[in-house]
C-alpha cells in the first residue's frame, strides 16, 4: 500500500514538475507546480512529518501558489500562452539534465546512503516547536525581519504610482 | 482631446489599466440605463451617464393630443409618481385654459400628491436598500408602500397610474369613510418608518458606507442646479411647496427638511424625511379640508389655450418638476416640455462619481433620488 | 389545440416500455451486479449464529428483523460509511438542505412576507428539491472565450474544498471522517484552498465582472485568513492541543467561549467574510458587479458552487462550535433506551423481534450529536441573521477591517490566553 | 521505503530545476523552476530528518518554506514591475542591458 | 461604542420582526376588497364616483352609439372601435357600440368621462389575461355582462403588524 | 557568549523595522532624517564591535561554539568591513535618493541587508547562516530594483533575483546533503562528524562541497557563475552596488571561509589545486574583460570579478602558508573599503552629471575635484600602487602564494598570474583617470554632493593612512584569522 | 433685489434690442438676439440668478427660426425664490438640417450655468441646434443609430398623425 502511494505521488511530483515548466499556458502551469507541491507535501506526509506537511499546504498552496496565479492573471491574455523556444537550447537543456541525473544518481547510489534505514517512532512536532524557541531563537527573529523586509519591499515594489504628468 | 475631429466622435486613447464597464441597461445596478464607467482599479476615473433606454417621447406626443387626452400620457415617465408628474401640467393648462379650482379639490390633490410622493419615496428607498445590499430595506418599503397605493387606488380607482388630476380638479370625489381609512393606515405608517431607522438609517454599516461619500457641497449643488433631496441635503433651503406655493399648500403646516453634510448618506436621510412631513400635510390637509362641495369644474368639450406660454413648477419626489406649455390657440398645446428632478440631478452624476470606488457607485447614483426614466421622457 | 403534446399511440408507448425494461436488465446485470458483490467484498460480512452472513441470509431480515442489526451495524463501522453518511457528506449535505430552506423561511418572517410557499403543499418545504430540479434541468452555459477545463473544474473543486473541510469536523466522541492530529492546521490548510478555486473560476470565465469579483474575493479571503488563524490561537494555546477532538474534550467543563470572548466574537465575524456573506459580501455584489465570480456559472455548475458554499457554512459553524462551544460536551439530554426493548423485543403484529444489539447507537454518542447540532444550529442562526439587518460594506471598509481591527483585536485574545495560561488558571497544568 | 528513493525523487525534481532555469527564458517560469529546487531540498531535509531522528532537518524545511514564501513574494513583485515596464515577462526580450 | 450599540439595535430590530404578522397577500386565494362597485362618471354634476378603474360594462339600453367615447379614447390609447351589434335599439339609430381592445386600453377612464348617457362604466373586474390577442377584444355583448368578483380582503392594522390575514 | 551579534541585531533590527514605520505614520518625508537614523544605527553598531575588540572580550580566530552565533574576531572583522559598506552605502545614498520615493523602505532595507551580511560571518549553525544568508539577500533584490521607472534597473533586478534565488536553493540542497550525512546543523558538529565520516559517504559529501562552492560561488562571482554580476552592477543604483560589490561578496567569503574549508579540511580533500585555478581564471577573465568596457560600473564590476580571484588565492594557499588566509582578510577588509569608495564616487558622478560612459567623464577631474581624487586614489589602491593599503594586501597575498611554492609547484605561478593581472588592471584604471585628468579641458565644476564628499575623505584616508601605517591593521587581521586546529 | 421692481427693466435699460414678452413678477420673460445672449446670462447671474432649471427649445417652422428658453432661477436669494426668468433666443433654422454642420447654432451657457450642460445636449439631439463651445455635444437620449430628422422639430410627424 505504502509503495503504491510512493509510487503515486513521485508520479505526480515529478510528472507535475515537468508539466509546471513545458505547458503552454502560464495558468496550467501554476496550476501544475501546485500540484507538484502538494505532492511533495504528500511525501512528507509518508515521512511522519505531518507539521511540515500541512505546513508545506498551507503556505505553498495557500499564500504562494495564489500569489503565482494573481501575478499571472494580471499578465496580459495572450502572453499567457506565448512560450518562445530555442529548440537547441531545449536539446542542450534535457541533454544536461539526463547528464546530472545519471551522474548524481550513480554517485547516490553508490553511496553509502542505500543502507541507511530507521524505525525509529516519527518525531512529534513538539520537538520542532522546542528546537525553534530554544536553540534556533535568534534565526526566528532574523526569519521574522526577512518576513518584514520582504512584504515591505515587495509592497513598495508593486505599488502603483501615481501617474505625474509625464506618463 | 483633438481639434480636428467634430465633437463627440474623438478615438479616446484609452490605457491598458483602465477597464471599462458597461453598467446597464440590463444590469441590477443601473435600472433602465447605461452607465459607461472606467475604472482603474477599484477607482472610477470617468463617468458617463447614458440615459435614454426607454424613449417615450411624451414630449412629441403630447402635441398631437388635446389638453384633456395628454393627462394618460403626461403621466407616464414616472408612474410612481403620476400624480405629482401631472400637476403642473395641469396647473399650466388651467391656467392657459382659464379655469377656476373647487376649494376642496385643491384639497384633495394635495392629499393624492402627497400620498404619491410617499409611494414613490417608498419605491427609491426600496432600490436604495437593494444596491446597497440591505434586501430587508427592499422588503419593508416594498410592503408598506402597500398601504398608500391602498389609499389611492380607494381614492382613484387605478393602482399606479392613476390619471386621477385634470384640468379643473380632480376626476372624482373621495369615497366614504376614505378619510378614517387614510388616518388609520397613515398612523400606522409613521410608526413603521420609525422602525426604518433600527435597521438602516442608525445602522453604523450603512453610516460608514454612505457617510463622506459624494459629497456635494453646497456651493456646487446651487452651481450644478440641483434639486430637491439633493439640494436640501446640501444645505439649500429650497422646496417649492414652501416658496411658490401652489394649490393649498401655503395653509399646510410642515417643515422643510435641510441637512448640511451633502455626502450620500444625508441625500438618502432627506426623502425619509420627507415622508414624515408628507404624512402630517395628509393628517393637516384632511382635517382642514371643507367637508363637501364640488371637486371638479366642468370643462367644455375640446377647450383651447390661449397665444402664450406658461412655465409651473411644483416639488415632485425627486425635486423641481417645471412644465412649460406653449400654447398657439388650438385644442393641442403646441409645445410642452417637462423640466424633470432627474434629469436636472443627473448632471451631478458623472461629478459626483469621478474619483469615488466602484463600491461606492450604487449607493452614490441613487442617492441622487434619481429616476432614469424621467430623465428619458 | 396545443401542439406540444404529440398523438398517443400504444405501440409506440409499449416499445418505450419494452426498451426501458431491456435497459433496466443490461444495467442491473453489467453494473449492479458486480457493485453489490464488490460491496459485499469490501464491508467485512459478520457472522451470525455461526454462519457467515450471505446476500440471502441478509435478505431475509424481513423474517427476523434482529438479523438486520449485524448488518447496520457493520455498515456503520466503515469508512463508506463515515464518509458519505454520517459524519461526513450525508449529514452535511442535509444541515446545508435545512439551512437553505430555513434560511429562506427566516429571512422571509423577518422581512414581513412568505418565502417560499407553494412547493410541497406544506409552507414550501419541497421548495429546495424543485430548485434543484429546475437547475439540473437547465442547460450549461460557457462563454465562448472560457478556459473551459477549469471553467468545468471549478465548482466541482469547490465543493470538493468544501467536503473535506466537512471531513475534518469531528460531531460526537469517535465520530470524524479524518481524525488529524494536527487538525487545527489542517484546517488552515484546507481553507487555503478556497482562494485558488475562486480566483481560477473568476480567471477561466474570461468575462469582466467575475474576474472583478474574483479579485474581490481574493482580497477578502486572503486578508480574513490572518485574523482567523490569530483567532483560534488562543483556543489553541489553552487547549494545548491542535486535535480539534482533543480541544473538545478540554471543555467538557467550560466551553472556551466563556473566557476568550473576543477570540470568538473575531472568529465569528471572520466566519462571515470567508463565507462572503452579508454584510461581506462583496464577491458578489450585484448592484456593482452582477453576481461577482460567480456571474457565467449556469445550471447545475451554479447548484454545485451553492451547494459548496452551504457546505461550507456548516463546516465552519461547527469549527466555531467545536473550537468555541465546547463541540458535544453537554448535559446528558437523551433517553435511556427502556430496557424492556432490549430484553424482550419490539412487538411488530404478529412478529416479536427480539434485538440483541440494541443500542447500536449509544446513549452518549446520540447525546453528544444532539447537543452538537444544537451548537451548530444556532451558530448557523447567528450567520443567516445578518443577512436581514445589514447593508453590505465596500472593500477599503473590509480591508481596513481586516487588517488594523481584527488583527489588533485577535492578539489581544492571544494576550488574554497567555495571562490565563501563565497565571495557571487555565490551561494544561492550570487549576481547572 | 528506504531512504534513497527518497533521496532519488529529490535529486529528480532538482535536475528538473536546474533544466529548466537553464532552458526557459521566462521569468515566472525560471520562478517555477526555483520552487522546484527548494521543494527538492526540503523533500531531502525532511527524508533525512526522518531517517537520522533527528528534529532538525524538519525545523529548516520549515524555515525554508517561509524563507521561499518571501522571496516569491519580492521575485512576483519585481516580474510585476517589468511587465508594466515591457508588457512582456519574457527575459529574453529585456534588452536594456548587453552582454 | 455606538457602532456596537447600532449593531446591537440593527439586530434586536430584526429578531423582533420574526414575531411580527406578516404582510403578504396571497394573491390567488385572497383577493383585495374595494371601493363601491367601480369608477362612474355622473355628466350632470361632472363628476365621478370612486371606484376601481377596472373593466368596462356597458349598458345596451342606455348607449345611442354616439362615438363619444370612442373619440375620447382615440387621443389615449385608440382602443374603442365602434362595431355593428345585431339588437336594435330606438335610441341607437346606427346600432353602434363600443368594442374595447384590452390589448390597448390603459384603464384611465376618459371615455367614462366622455359619456352623457350613463351607458359606460367601469367594473371591479381586473382579470383579464387571455393566451391570443383575439381573447382580448370585448364585444358589446360581453361587456354587457357584469362579472363576478369576490373580492374581501382588507388590510387589518393590529398591535404585531399590518397584515392581509 | 554571543553577545555581539545579537546585539547588532537588535540595534539595526529595531532601526530597520522602526524606519517604515516611521515613514507610514508622519505625512512629510525627510530623506535626510531617516538617513540619520540609519547611520546613527550603524555606527552604534560599529563603536560595540570596536569596543568588544578594544576591551579584549573577543576571542581571537574563529571559534565554533554549540550555539547558533559565536562572538569571534574572524566575525568582527567582517562585521567592520561590511558595516563600514553599508555606512558608504547610506551615506552616498542621501544624495542619490533626494527625489526618489520611499527613502524609509530604502534605508530600512540595507539596514536589514547589513544585519544578513553581519550574522552570515558570525553564524556557527548552518540553519543560521542560510537564514543569515537570505536576510542578507531579499532586501537587495528589492534594493536593486528600487528605481521603478528604470528598466535597466529593474532588469539588473531580476536577474539577480533570479540567480540569487538559485544560488540559495542550491545553498539549502547542500546543506540537506550535510545533514543527511552528519545528522547535525551546528557546524563544529559537522566537522567533527566529516572526519568520522564512513568512506562510503564521501561522494554525497564531495556532492555537498560542490553544492556549496556553487551556491556561494554565485555571490562571489567567481568564474562560472558570474554571469549575472556585470549587469546587476551596472544596472542596480550605484549606492546598492557598493553595497553588492564591497560587502555581499564578501559575506560569500566569510561563508566560504567557515564551511568549505573548514569542510574540506575535515574531509582531508586536496582542494587547493582547484581553488587556484578558480583562482587564476576569476582574475584573468575579470581583469581582462575590464578593459574591454565602456561604462564605469561594468568595468568595475569585472574588476570586482578579478579581485574575487586575488582574494581565492588566500583561500588555496591556506594550509601551506599562514600569511595566506592572513591575506585573505586583509585583502576583503581593504576590498570593502576601495570599492565601496570607488562605487561612491561613481554614485556622485551619476547624481551631479547623470553619466556613467567612459567617454562621459572626461576632464572630472577639473569638474569634480574631490570626487574624482578619491576615485582616483581606491582605483590605484584596487591596482596596489604602493603607498597605499591595497599594496599591503596583495603583497601579502603574493607572498603566501610564493612562500606556499615549497610545497606545491603551482604556488609561484599563482604569484606570477596574479602580478600580472595587476599589471594589467592598472592599464584600465590607468586609461580612467586618464581621461578623466587629461582629456575635456573646457570642463567647468560643478556641485559636488556633500554626502559623496565625506565618503571621499574618510576612504583618502583610511586607504592612505594604513597604506602608509599599515601595522595595527596587520594586527588585527592576524588576530582574525582561523587557525586549523579543529575544535 | 426689491421684488416691485420688475426683472425685466434692467435688462430693456442694459440691452436695447431685448424683446419683452411678459412683464409679470413671477415669470418675467424676455427675448435676446442670439449675439447677445451670451452677455444677457452673465447680466441675469449677476442679477442673483444662479441656476438654470430648465432649457426648453420651441420649433417655429412659418417664422424660420427656433426659439430656445432658458428658465433661471435662484436658490441664494430668497427674495427671488419665487421668479423664474424665461431667457428666450432664436437661431435661424434650416428646412434641411444637419445637426452640428449647418447654422443653426448658438452660444453656449454652459461656462455662465454649469447646470444647462446636459440640457443643451439634449436641445442638441432634439432640435438640432448646436451650441458652440460646449465641451461634450454628444448623443444624450436618442439611440446611437438615430439618423432621421431632430424629433423635437414640426416637420418630424409621428407617424399616422
Amino acid at each position: 500500500m505504502a509503495d503504491a502511494v510512493f509510487l503515486a505521488l513521485s508520479v505526480l511530483t515529478i510528472g507535475s514538475a515537468i508539466a509546471a515548466l513545458e505547458m503552454r499556458s502560464l495558468i496550467y502551469g501554476s496550476i501544475a507546480l501546485m500540484g507538484s507541491l502538494g505532492g511533495v507535501a504528500g511525501f512528507f506526509f509518508l515521512l511522519d512529518a505531518p507539521f511540515v506537511a500541512l505546513f508545506q499546504l498551507a503556505v505553498y498552496v495557500g499564500s504562494i501558489a495564489v500569489l503565482i496565479l494573481f501575478t499571472v492573471m494580471l499578465v496580459r491574455r495572450e502572453l499567457i500562452f506565448k512560450k518562445i523556444e530555442d529548440r537547441r537550447r531545449k536539446m542542450a537543456g534535457i541533454g544536461l539534465l539526463l547528464v546530472f541525473l545519471v551522474s548524481v544518481g550513480a554517485l547516490i547510489m553508490s553511496s553509502g546512503i542505500q543502507q541507511m534505514d530507521s524505525d525509529s517512532p516519527p518525531i512529534d512536532f513538539r520537538e520542532i516547536g522546542e528546537d525553534f524557541l530554544v536553540y534556533y531563537w535568534p534565526a526566528l527573529v532574523v526569519m521574522a525581519l526577512i518576513l518584514s523586509g520582504a512584504v515591505t519591499g515587495a509592497l513598495v515594489l508593486a505599488r502603483r504610482e501615481v501617474e505625474s504628468g509625464t506618463n | 482631446m483633438s481639434t480636428q475631429l467634430p465633437p463627440g466622435l474623438q478615438l479616446e486613447k484609452v490605457d491598458e489599466r483602465i477597464m471599462t464597464l458597461n453598467v446597464g441597461p440590463q444590469h441590477p445596478g443601473s435600472g433602465h440605463m447605461r452607465i459607461i464607467v472606467q475604472i482603474d482599479g477599484d477607482y472610477i476615473v470617468a463617468c458617463d451617464p447614458d440615459p435614454g433606454y426607454v424613449h417615450r417621447g411624451e414630449e412629441k406626443m403630447a402635441e398631437y393630443r388635446n389638453y384633456i387626452t395628454n393627462i394618460p400620457h403626461l403621466e407616464r415617465p414616472v408612474i410612481h409618481d403620476s400624480c405629482n408628474i401631472l400637476y403642473p401640467y395641469v396647473l399650466g393648462a388651467e391656467e392657459l385654459l382659464g379655469i377656476e379650482v373647487p376649494e376642496r379639490a385643491k384639497y384633495v390633490r394635495v392629499i393624492a400628491a402627497e400620498l404619491n410622493r410617499c409611494v414613490y419615496t417608498l419605491y427609491w428607498l426600496a432600490i436604495y436598500g437593494i444596491f446597497l445590499g440591505h434586501s430587508t430595506m427592499f422588503m419593508w418599503p416594498t410592503g408598506d408602500r402597500e398601504l398608500f397605493i391602498d389609499l389611492l387606488e380607494k381614492l382613484t380607482g387605478a393602482r399606479v397610474t392613476h390619471a386621477y388630476f385634470i384640468p379643473g380638479g380632480v376626476r372624482n370625489d373621495m369615497p366614504a369613510n376614505f378619510e378614517d381609512v387614510c388616518l388609520r393606515q397613515v398612523g400606522y405608517f409613521e410608526k413603521r418608518i420609525a422602525e426604518y431607522a433600527d435597521v438602516f438609517y442608525d445602522n453604523p454599516i450603512l453610516i460608514s458606507r454612505t457617510a463622506d461619500t459624494g459629497i456635494l457641497s453646497r456651493n456646487d449643488a446651487i452651481r450644478l442646479g440641483t434639486t430637491g433631496s439633493v439640494l436640501r441635503a446640501s444645505g439649500v433651503d429650497y422646496d417649492v411647496r414652501k416658496k411658490e406655493p401652489y394649490d393649498v399648500y401655503d395653509s399646510m403646516d410642515f417643515e422643510t427638511n435641510i441637512l448640511k453634510a451633502g455626502d450620500a448618506y444625508a441625500r438618502s436621510k432627506v426623502p425619509w424625511l420627507d415622508m414624515m412631513e408628507s404624512c402630517r400635510i395628509i393628517r393637516d390637509a384632511l382635517s382642514k379640508m371643507p367637508k363637501s362641495g364640488s371637486v371638479r369644474t366642468k370643462l367644455k368639450p375640446n377647450p383651447k389655450g390661449g397665444d402664450t406660454s406658461v412655465y409651473k413648477r411644483v416639488e415632485s419626489g425627486r425635486g423641481a418638476l417645471g412644465c412649460h406649455i406653449v400654447s398657439r390657440k388650438k385644442p393641442e398645446p403646441y409645445r410642452v416640455k417637462l423640466s424633470v428632478g432627474s434629469f436636472r440631478n443627473l448632471i451631478a452624476m458623472p461629478y459626483l462619481l469621478k474619483g469615488e470606488k466602484l463600491g461606492n457607485m450604487p449607493s452614490v447614483y441613487w442617492s441622487l433620488n434619481y429616476w432614469p426614466v424621467e430623465a428619458d421622457r | 389545440m396545443s401542439v406540444i403534446a404529440p398523438t398517443f399511440r400504444l405501440s409506440y408507448f409499449l416499445r418505450s416500455i419494452l426498451d426501458n425494461v431491456f435497459w433496466i436488465i443490461v444495467l442491473v446485470t453489467l453494473v449492479g451486479i458486480p457493485a453489490i458483490q464488490i460491496v459485499l467484498f469490501y464491508i467485512e460480512m459478520p457472522v451470525i449464529d455461526g454462519e457467515l452472513l450471505t446476500p440471502f441470509l441478509a435478505l431475509t431480515w424481513l423474517a427476523d428483523p434482529s438479523r438486520a442489526v449485524p448488518i447496520i451495524k457493520a455498515l456503520m463501522y466503515t469508512d463508506f460509511f463515515r464518509i458519505a453518511v454520517f459524519p461526513g457528506f450525508g449529514l452535511a449535505a442535509l444541515l446545508a438542505a435545512g439551512t437553505i430552506f430555513v434560511e429562506r423561511k427566516m429571512l422571509a418572517k423577518l422581512q414581513l412576507r412568505v418565502g417560499p410557499f407553494y412547493c410541497g403543499k406544506v409552507e414550501g418545504i419541497l421548495q429546495l428539491m424543485g430548485d434543484g430540479l429546475k437547475l439540473i434541468s437547465k442547460e450549461i452555459i460557457i462563454p465562448a472565450k472560457a478556459d473551459k477545463p477549469i471553467f468545468w473544474l471549478a465548482p466541482v473543486a469547490f465543493v470538493g474544498t468544501a467536503a473535506a473541510f466537512v471531513s475534518l469536523i469531528p460531531v460526537a466522541p469517535g465520530w470524524v471522517v479524518a481524525d488529524v492530529d494536527l487538525g487545527v492546521l489542517a484546517v488552515f490548510a484546507v481553507i487555503g484552498f478556497f482562494p485558488i478555486v475562486t480566483i481560477l473560476s473568476a480567471w477561466s470565465a474570461n468575462s469582466k465582472f467575475p474576474f472583478i469579483g474574483g479579485i474581490r474575493a481574493l482580497h477578502q479571503m486572503i486578508s480574513f485568513e490572518i485574523p482567523l488563524i490569530l483567532s483560534l490561537l488562543g483556543v489553541v494555546m489553552l487547549a494545548g492541543t491542535m486535535s480539534l477532538t482533543g480541544i473538545v474534550e478540554s471543555q467538557d467543563f467550560f466551553p472556551w467561549i466563556v473566557f476568550l470572548p473576543v477570540g470568538a466574537i473575531v472568529f465569528f465575524i471572520c466566519i462571515l467574510a470567508e463565507l462572503e456573506r452579508i454584510p461581506f459580501d462583496l464577491p458578489e455584489a450585484e448592484s456593482e458587479i452582477v453576481a461577482g465570480w460567480l456571474t457565467e456559472f449556469s445550471g447545475m455548475m451554479y447548484g454545485l458552487v451553492q451547494l459548496g458554499t452551504y457546505l461550507k457554512l456548516y463546516a465552519f459553524a461547527a469549527l466555531f462550535t467545536v473550537m468555541f462551544l465546547g463541540g458535544w460536551s453537554g448535559p446528558m439530554l437523551w433517553p435511556p433506551f427502556p430496557e424492556e426493548i432490549i430484553t424482550d423485543g419490539i412487538q411488530l403484529g404478529p412478529v416479536t423481534a427480539t434485538i440483541p444489539g440494541l443500542p447500536i447507537l449509544d446513549q452518549a454518542m446520540l447525546n453528544g450529536v444532539l447537543w452538537f447540532l444544537l451548537k451548530t444550529v444556532a451558530v448557523i442562526f447567528f450567520i443567516l441573521l445578518p443577512r436581514g439587518v445589514f447593508p453590505r460594506i465596500r472593500i477599503d471598509m473590509l480591508l481596513s477591517l481586516g487588517w488594523y481591527k481584527l488583527i489588533g483585536l485577535s492578539f489581544i485574545n492571544i494576550f488574554i490566553a497567555l495571562a490565563l495560561l501563565y497565571a495557571g488558571v487555565l490551561g494544561p497544568g492550570g487549576m481547572i | 521505503m528506504a531512504l534513497i528513493e527518497f533521496v532519488l525523487v529529490s535529486v529528480a525534481l532538482l535536475g528538473i530545476g536546474i533544466y529548466g532555469l537553464a532552458v526557459k527564458r521566462n521569468a515566472i517560469r525560471m520562478l517555477f523552476a526555483v520552487e522546484i529546487i527548494i521543494n527538492a531540498a526540503n523533500l531531502n531535509l525532511v527524508a533525512f530528518s526522518r531517517y537520522v531522528d533527528d528534529s532538525g532537518g524538519q525545523t529548516l524545511a520549515l524555515f525554508s518554506i517561509a524563507i521561499a514564501a518571501a522571496e516569491v513574494a519580492v521575485g512576483l513583485a519585481l516580474v510585476v514591475v517589468a511587465y508594466r515596464m515591457y508588457k512582456d515577462v519574457d527575459i529574453a526580450n529585456f534588452r536594456s542591458l548587453r552582454g | 461604542m455606538g457602532t456596537a450599540t447600532g449593531i446591537i439595535k440593527a439586530l434586536n430590530s430584526g429578531v423582533k420582526h420574526l414575531a411580527r404578522k406578516r404582510f403578504t397577500l396571497r394573491y390567488p386565494e385572497q383577493k383585495l376588497k374595494f371601493v363601491g362597485d367601480g369608477y362612474r362618471y355622473d355628466p350632470v354634476t361632472g363628476v365621478g364616483v370612486a371606484g376601481l378603474k377596472g373593466r368596462h360594462m356597458l349598458f345596451h339600453d342606455h348607449c345611442t352609439g354616439c362615438q363619444l367615447c370612442s373619440i375620447a379614447c382615440e387621443g389615449v390609447a385608440e382602443a374603442i372601435a365602434m362595431v355593428k351589434v345585431p339588437e336594435s335599439h330606438k335610441h341607437n339609430k346606427k346600432s353602434i357600440m363600443p368594442q374595447i381592445d384590452y390589448g390597448k386600453c390603459v384603464f384611465c377612464g376618459l371615455c367614462v368621462d366622455a359619456c352623457p348617457f350613463y351607458a359606460l362604466y367601469m367594473s371591479n373586474d381586473y382579470e383579464l389575461s387571455s393566451f391570443t390577442k383575439e381573447g382580448l377584444i370585448y364585444t358589446p355583448a360581453q361587456l354587457q355582462v357584469k362579472p363576478h368578483v369576490s373580492q374581501d380582503a382588507e388590510i387589518q392594522i393590529t398591535d404585531r403588524g399590518a397584515t392581509h390575514g | 557568549m554571543n553577545a555581539t551579534p545579537l546585539v547588532i541585531l537588535g540595534v539595526l533590527g529595531v532601526a530597520g523595522v522602526i524606519l517604515p514605520v516611521l515613514d507610514v505614520a508622519r505625512r512629510e518625508r525627510f530623506t535626510q532624517a531617516y538617513a540619520a537614523v540609519a547611520l546613527g544605527a550603524l555606527f552604534i553598531s560599529i563603536g560595540y564591535v570596536g569596543y568588544q575588540f578594544v576591551s579584549g572580550m573577543v576571542q581571537p580566530g574563529a571559534i565554533f561554539s554549540t550555539d547558533v552565533l559565536a562572538d569571534d574576531a574572524f566575525g568582527g572583522l567582517f562585521a567592520i568591513a561590511m558595516l563600514i559598506v553599508a555606512v558608504f552605502s547610506v551615506t552616498g545614498s542621501i544624495s542619490y535618493m533626494r527625489d526618489q520615493k520611499y527613502p524609509a523602505v530604502y534605508y530600512s532595507l540595507i539596514l536589514l541587508s547589513a544585519i544578513g551580511m553581519v550574522l552570515v560571518a558570525y553564524s556557527t549553525d548552518l540553519v543560521m547562516l542560510f537564514v543569515a544568508w537570505e536576510l542578507m539577500s531579499i532586501p537587495t533584490y528589492v534594493l536593486a530594483g528600487f528605481m521603478k521607472r528604470n528598466p535597466i534597473s529593474n532588469e539588473a533586478a531580476l536577474k539577480y533575483f533570479l540567480f540569487g534565488a538559485m544560488s540559495s536553493a542550491i545553498i539549502v540542497y547542500g546543506i540537506s546533503m550535510v545533514y543527511g550525512l552528519t545528522g547535525t546543523t551546528n557546524i563544529s558538529e559537522v566537522i567533527v562528524a566529516l572526519t568520522t565520516l564512513d568512506a562510503s559517504m564521501m561522494p554525497l559529501a564531495i556532492l555537498a562541497i560542490g553544492l556549496f562552492v556553487a551556491g556561494f560561488g554565485f555571490k562571489m562571482g567567481l568564474v562560472p557563475f558570474h554571469m549575472w554580476l556585470p549587469d546587476t552592477y551596472e544596472g542596480a543604483p550605484q549606492p546598492i552596488t557598493a553595497l553588492l560589490a564591497a560587502a555581499t561578496k564578501k559575506a560569500g567569503f566569510a561563508a566560504t571561509i567557515r564551511i568549505v574549508v573548514m569542510g574540506m579540511a575535515a574531509l582531508h580533500l586536496d582542494w587547493t589545486l582547484a581553488l587556484g585555478i578558480i583562482a587564476v581564471m576569476t582574475m584573468t577573465i575579470g581583469n581582462v574583460a575590464a578593459i574591454m568596457q565602456k561604462n564605469l560600473s561594468r568595468m568595475l564590476a569585472y574588476s570586482s570579478i578579478g579581485h574575487a580571484g586575488y582574494i581565492l588565492i588566500g583561500l588555496a594557499v591556506a594550509p601551506h602558508s599562514a600569511a595566506g588566509l592572513q591575506g585573505s582578510l586583509y585583502h576583503v577588509l581593504n576590498h570593502a573599503v576601495m570599492k565601496g569608495a570607488a562605487f561612491i564616487a561613481i554614485s556622485g558622478v551619476v547624481v551631479a552629471l547623470a553619466v556613467t560612459h567612459l567617454d562621459k567623464i572626461r576632464g572630472l577631474g577639473r569638474r569634480m575635484p574631490i570626487t574624482a581624487l578619491g576615485l582616483t586614489v581606491s582605483l590605484l589602491a584596487l591596482a596596489g600602487v604602493p603607498p597605499l593599503n591595497g599594496f599591503w594586501s596583495k603583497l601579502m597575498l603574493f607572498g603566501a602564494a610564493l612562500e606556499s611554492g615549497s610545497f606545491v609547484w603551482w604556488g609561484p605561478w599563482l604569484a606570477i598570474a596574479a602580478v600580472l593581472n595587476s599589471a594589467l588592471s592598472l592599464a584600465y584604471y590607468g586609461w580612467i583617470m586618464r581621461k578623466m585628468y587629461f582629456e575635456g579641458e573646457d570642463a567647468k565644476r560643478v556641485k559636488e554632493p556633500k554626502s559623496v564628499i565625506a565618503v571621499m575623505i574618510f576612504s583618502l584616508l583610511f586607504m592612505v593612512g594604513l597604506g602608509v601605517y599599515p601595522d595595527p591593521v596587520i594586527q588585527f587581521v592576524e588576530m582574525a584569522t582561523p587557525t586549523f586546529l579543529l575544535p | 433685489m426689491d421684488p416691485l421692481i420688475p426683472t425685466t427693466q434692467p435688462f430693456l435699460e442694459k440691452f436695447p434690442d431685448v424683446t419683452i414678452i411678459s412683464d409679470d413678477a413671477d415669470r418675467p420673460a424676455i427675448l435676446v438676439p442670439k449675439e447677445q445672449i451670451l452677455d444677457a446670462a452673465i447680466f441675469a447671474k449677476e442679477m442673483g440668478f444662479d441656476h438654470a432649471e430648465s432649457v426648453s427649445g420651441v420649433d417655429y417652422p412659418d417664422e424660420n427660426e427656433i426659439e430656445v428658453v432658458y428658465h433661471l432661477g435662484s436658490y441664494t436669494n430668497d427674495a427671488m425664490a419665487k421668479c423664474v426668468l424665461a431667457l428666450a433666443t432664436r437661431a435661424p433654422r434650416e428646412d434641411a438640417p444637419r445637426p452640428g454642420q449647418d447654422s443653426t447654432r448658438l452660444p453656449t451657457l454652459r461656462e455662465v450655468f454649469y447646470s444647462v450642460e446636459f440640457h443643451e445636449r439634449e436641445i442638441f439631439e432634439m432640435l438640432g441646434v448646436y451650441f458652440e463651445g460646449h465641451p461634450d455635444n454628444r448623443r444624450l437620449l436618442l439611440p446611437e443609430d438615430w439618423a432621421d430628422l431632430p424629433p423635437m422639430r414640426k416637420d418630424f410627424a409621428i407617424k399616422g398623425r
